[in-house]
């Protein structure tokens, strides 16, 4: 408890949790806690954030003109942590975290109006078109390349690492439409819906065995100019305005205090030696996510001042990402030879197949497996790094 | 310790990776993995090795065997682990004819060994019955009644039980599970009364859960409670030997891949913060080299500190593979995290390397507990 | 918590920044290292900080005090920290004001406190009696016949307790040492019997060995556990408030040293595994920064888990310290390992107030069994 | 214990044994227990090193013609443990460790003949002349001049953290004789001695408040040109051979076990929960330690087979310097406050001065901060990590 809350707040809390409590549907609340990586599939993310729509609650920090809710920094808290506490469906967030808050801040008032309610009912369901077979961590070299041609851009080349492609109606992309001193000019930020003519997804196998990211090939595909974000050349500006949000805009450390709770109620099962190696570690753990909440709650505080998360927001993805990777560590010991389990038949709500060991084995695996990649994906650790050293540093 | 390998060795780590980089390579997991078969492994494959004499390296001459020792068997496992090559050399050969060729039992071990070293025979250990590597974990009940004993309880994670011909099964005769006295190992034909069920784990290797109910000859018994410690001890090092070549193949193609990938116009092994933590790997995957050597030679020496090196190098070991693993798929990136590259393969056989037989806090503590801490 | 600074503490923070800059830099320091004189501080600038109310700056407006607060405090410690300012702060107004001002003996509390607010007081806190942190250890003995209490024995290692004109002396009334009953706080005159002898350490601060054979009023006591408790939270978070200032100052240094510093051709800050390292720092710091800031917030704020977050705040703030001092050597190379380069002192600073009222190791023990581990 | 003993190899650590205990004066046992840092004082080194050589056990690992004692790999093992045992002041290296060994490798006869039993008699004292204000880890950027005039070569510049250059009759050094495309090349190695004309010595406080180090300052200074080992301009191919012995020519894990076993009975006396941490990290330690001695151990095999240890020393030099380092940072937290007294008063043998705490915790802090600088000495752990990267792994 690191924000004393008045009688208001208590009442608030009171009113979030008994939301979730009755809200959650029997499915909705197993796909939450049977999640195999920090997304949900489409179904289920998009049935609740039509229950988080209907109930007004679905984008708290945006203007109250979109749809936000005017919470103050501790609501805001107290529903971030009755959500780890509840565990609903992860909401898809490519298009309530990224591209909202980038067109909030770079968007048209014609791109506005249109999108942002599609956004919200959940319309359209947006993916992320940024990394390319050789643009990753150097993202600014993408070679995706748009012609401007009367009206319309055409796009050839191809995006890789795009999570739900192939789910997708819409995608926001990062293209080259011309070649300056320094790459990351000449970039330009594009929306386009996902059936356009020219189009081919490819799904990609990940280690976990399931297949939540695609490649995307782009064969002459038009994309009006009226879909263009910001200026043309200038979609860097957007993509980094987009990107802190990415990385820093929300507050892990409630989630990782759950699985902290939920880790030391495996532990207390587990053989002498291992137990007392594994608390060790949870507790120090524990000291890095209580310092990471304060920290998040700062920066919280002033991105609300700023209008945007800034720099900081690196150390907190970087910091945030990391903890939950150690977590998912811990939690694949903890269960010992249940937590290795490959049993995907198992997976799915009300399935026939009887787990090989307890419900929460069936999940770490995949789950520790996708969350390898919370390191490598919107900047991986390095660029983080790279980006202190740099930006804050001045080295 | 044997500071350097002697020509026998040098001539069967030569052998050794020779014959896995032809025969089993890794992209002959990935078939397996795709397709595993009845016993999860390629049975010619298995029979090539077994003419190679590698199902009788640990064994004495007279039941068939070579006895080139412990050593020898780990620099087989190093490439085994490099390749990911499938086999029951572990199973079998180290787990399961270590309990015969350690047993007091003379008269069965004469039986049964030349039949696991010609290959006719696959042997199985049947220990774990929780999740958790308990050695004296076991509640599986032998209960004696004249001549015979009967076994009757169910046992989990089983590697390869549930291909074996005979497993080897850890049962408790008095006592309390978790009691060190009280236990009996037994060797029961699977037609006895075992039945089993496929255990799927993230390595994709054989496991399987055994349903036992069984009555034997009393002659079955090969032991008890020290016979088991001085069998696991053997599985860990060579498990650790398998980790070794594991955890050396994850960071050779990591070091290769640095040399190749190219971001920010140069290639990526070229930027120091790289190359700092894979002079780091380097270093610690050496550390680990050496606590594995020694306690493979204190194993084939018979030396009375074998179950403190055998503890520190499965501690070890597991530390850096897990180290290694998490290191080659964050260098690797996106691409890492591909079914397509090899290298996520070593991640999910890592974890359970390291699980099998006693993880790293596991270790930690019996070698703490065993050098006086 | 605050999640920002208020105007108030925003302006104490500049005033505190200036006037170390000016008045008390590490030039200062590194005078009085050499030449400590009576006090091991300046009294001039002891004066200066009594004339711009840090003496008060915890304390109610009723004893002359400014009641800003614990952050208030911790802004004015961040920068002391910082430049390694020598004054009795932390002896006199952190551990030796908060005794009386949270004391139920308001009587005295009125007496003393203004003249602690004015600076014709200092006071300092005998807790210590072995070279570890142990908050009951007392074994000195309080001893009453009738309205007088003899107290007895030794305190080791006594922050300022050679200068100090009373001394607040933790003292056992029953029970044995490592009980938390049977404690009592007692505010004892030097001149009532307490005799010092100077005790260095390697951060050069003056500390004393206390030999106490004196007897006072029973009006003189101040409480017991309970008072103690509090008053060593206010210790602890102040400290790492001054702990967060040295870390700050040693990492500046080293950054701006990796700017200047030329090797292979190149400033070495150009080097990406020292770029890495340092923004790893720089995350530990902010880190331990937001516990150092949730610590002072929750004593200010009287919230029922500020043990909890003072036991976190000094554990991680050590943590960081640690090894923010030696990167910070480190990446000096040579040159850091000299006397005349002031990072060599940020390295013996830290690790004593590391170990000053209780370790990485005490309190993270303490915060896991507050956390209910 | 890892290598089994003969019946002879028992005897032979009894002889061994039996040698420390009788041979350490009351005065050397002192200063072998209370060394602030890796070096003894002259005086102690000396006196020690000449019981060594009446023994004939100074340089066992030397040819047999030069001193050597022609012992097994078991055998020097054996004695390096009995030394870790018996705490005996430490020997100077320059002349024995480092000198000696390149001179065998890289001398002429004359300079083998001349220098090598000076050395072992203790007749001359040496000191390394290598490191300079701007040439740290970048020693190959070295500019102290020599300039050949006839017969004899002129130097000018300095040198830098020179251990016991105020102490030494004589000084190996790397200067700069020639400038080529490579900054390693140009580079000769020399000998001269301290008392030469022209050689001023400013003696370096270090943090620890000792002034075992020194700046060297050469003005004109004249040496014989029979003083150079190798070839002109070939003073590197000498130095990284001198290296190689510098970083990994001994076994420090028995003293490495040595030290921990001491932690281990003061960590007993701690109170619960500082002890139980410490024990942890101990053990965890103590694992390393013993991985260490295996790998030095092999090492010892392969340096006897090639002749020089090999750039694998760079990595031993890398962990064992750390874990020398992560040792004396327990020793200060075991001891609590009396691990961070400052009493140099109190260090000497039969000192006046009562000590504060006991006498372990007067060295803890000085050998601790004395000790910083092995991860910086003889090639930082980062630039050890440069050519572990480069040299063995091709990056």
């Amino acid at each position: 408890m690191k924000l004393a809350f008045t009688a208001e707040e208590n009442a608030f809390r009171d009113e979030v949790r008994a939301f979730f409590a009755t809200a959650l549907t029997p499915e909705l609340a197993h796909a939450g806690r049977h999640r195999t990586s920090v997304y949900s599939s489409k179904e289920h993310a998009l049935a609740w954030q039509k229950i988080l729509y209907d109930q007004g609650w679905l984008v708290p920090s945006w203007p109250e003109q979109y749809g936000g809710c005017n919470w103050s920094l501790t609501q805001r808290y107290i529903f971030a942590c009755e959500r780890a506490r509840a565990k609903p469906p992860a909401l898809s967030p490519m298009g309530l975290s990224m591209l909202g808050p980038a067109l909030l801040g770079c968007g048209t008032e014609a791109q506005k109006t249109h999108y942002l309610p599609r956004i919200l009912r959940g319309q359209d369901y947006w993916c992320q078109g940024y990394s390319e077979p050789q643009a990753g961590s150097d993202l600014a070299t993408l070679q995706c390349s748009a012609v401007r041609d009367g009206d319309h851009y055409v796009l050839n080349g191809t995006k890789i690492w795009t999570t739900h492609a192939q789910y997708a109606t819409h995608m926001f992309c990062l293209v080259r439409t011309g070649t300056f001193d320094r790459p990351q000019k000449g970039i330009t930020f594009l929306l386009l819906p996902m059936d356009a003519e020219g189009i081919t997804i490819t799904p990609i196998r990940f280690v976990s065995g399931a297949a939540t990211q695609a490649q995307v090939f782009f064969d002459n595909v038009r994309v009006d100019a009226s879909q263009r974000v910001g200026e043309e050349n200038d979609g860097w500006t957007v993509a980094k305005y987009l990107l802190e949000f990415e990385r820093g805009g929300g507050a892990s450390a409630p989630g990782l205090l759950e699985a902290a709770e939920d880790l030391r109620t495996l532990a207390a099962e587990l053989p002498d030696a291992e137990r007392s190696a594994l608390e060790t570690r949870l507790a120090g753990l524990l000291t890095r996510i209580e310092a990471l909440e304060i920290a998040e709650l700062q920066a919280l505080a002033e991105t609300e001042r700023r209008g945007s998360p800034g720099p900081g927001a690196s150390m907190l993805k970087l910091l945030g990402t990391e903890l939950s990777q150690a977590l998912t560590e811990l939690q694949v010991e903890a269960l010992g030879t249940y937590g290795l389990v490959h049993q995907p038949g198992a997976l799915a709500f009300e399935s026939n197949e009887a787990p090989i060991g307890p419900a929460a084995g069936l999940t770490t695996v995949p789950f520790y497996l996708n969350n390898r990649a919370a390191t490598i994906y919107a900047g991986s650790s390095e660029v983080q790094r790279n980006i202190i050293s740099k930006a804050v540093l001045g080295l | 310790m044997a500071l350097v390998l002697n020509e026998d060795q040098s001539f069967i780590q030569a052998t050794a990776a020779e014959f896995c980089a032809s025969k089993a390579p890794v992209s002959a997991f990935r078939a397996l993995r795709d397709n595993p078969g009845p016993a999860g492994y390629d049975e010619d494959t298995w029979r090539a090795m077994v003419e190679l004499g590698w199902s009788g390296i640990t064994l004495p001459e007279a039941v068939g065997g070579t006895d080139f020792g412990w050593q020898a068997m780990g620099t087989i496992l190093e490439q085994t682990g490099r390749y990911l090559a499938a086999s029951p050399l572990l199973s079998s050969v180290v787990l399961g004819a270590s309990a015969l060729s350690l047993s007091e039992n003379r008269a069965l071990a004469e039986v049964v060994l030349p039949q696991v070293v010609d290959g006719t025979v696959r042997l199985a250990l049947a220990l774990e019955e929780s999740p958790h590597h308990q050695p004296y974990g076991a509640a599986l009940t032998a209960t004696a009644s004249g001549d015979a004993v009967q076994l009757k309880g169910e046992k989990r994670f089983v590697m390869d039980g549930g291909s074996a011909e005979q497993i080897i099964v850890v049962a408790r005769e008095s006592g309390a599970p978790g009691d060190r006295d009280g236990l009996g190992l037994y060797l029961v034909p699977r037609e006895a009364g075992i039945s089993a069920v496929a255990e799927k784990l993230a390595d994709c290797r054989a496991y399987a859960r055994l349903t036992i109910d069984a009555t034997v000859p009393a002659s079955q018994r090969l032991g008890g409670a020290e016979l088991l410690d001085a069998v696991l001890d053997r599985g860990r090092a060579a498990l650790a030997a398998e980790m070794l070549g594991a955890a050396q193949a994850a960071f050779d193609q990591t070091i290769a891949y640095l040399k190749e990938r190219k971001q920010f116009g140069q290639v990526i092994g070229s930027f120091q913060a790289l190359k700092h933590r894979a002079a780091d790997l380097f270093g610690e995957i050496e550390l680990a080299r050496s606590t594995v050597l020694d306690a493979l030679s204190a194993l084939d020496e018979g030396r009375d500190d074998a179950a403190l090196a055998v503890s520190l190098a499965k501690a070890k070991m597991g530390e850096v593979l897990h180290a290694v693993s998490c290191e080659a798929l964050q260098m690797h990136g996106g691409i890492g995290m591909t079914d397509e590259f090899d290298i996520g393969f070593y991640m999910k056989r890592a974890r359970v390397q390291e699980a099998l037989l006693g993880n790293q806090a596991f270790h930690r503590s019996r070698y703490a507990a065993l050098a006086g801490y």
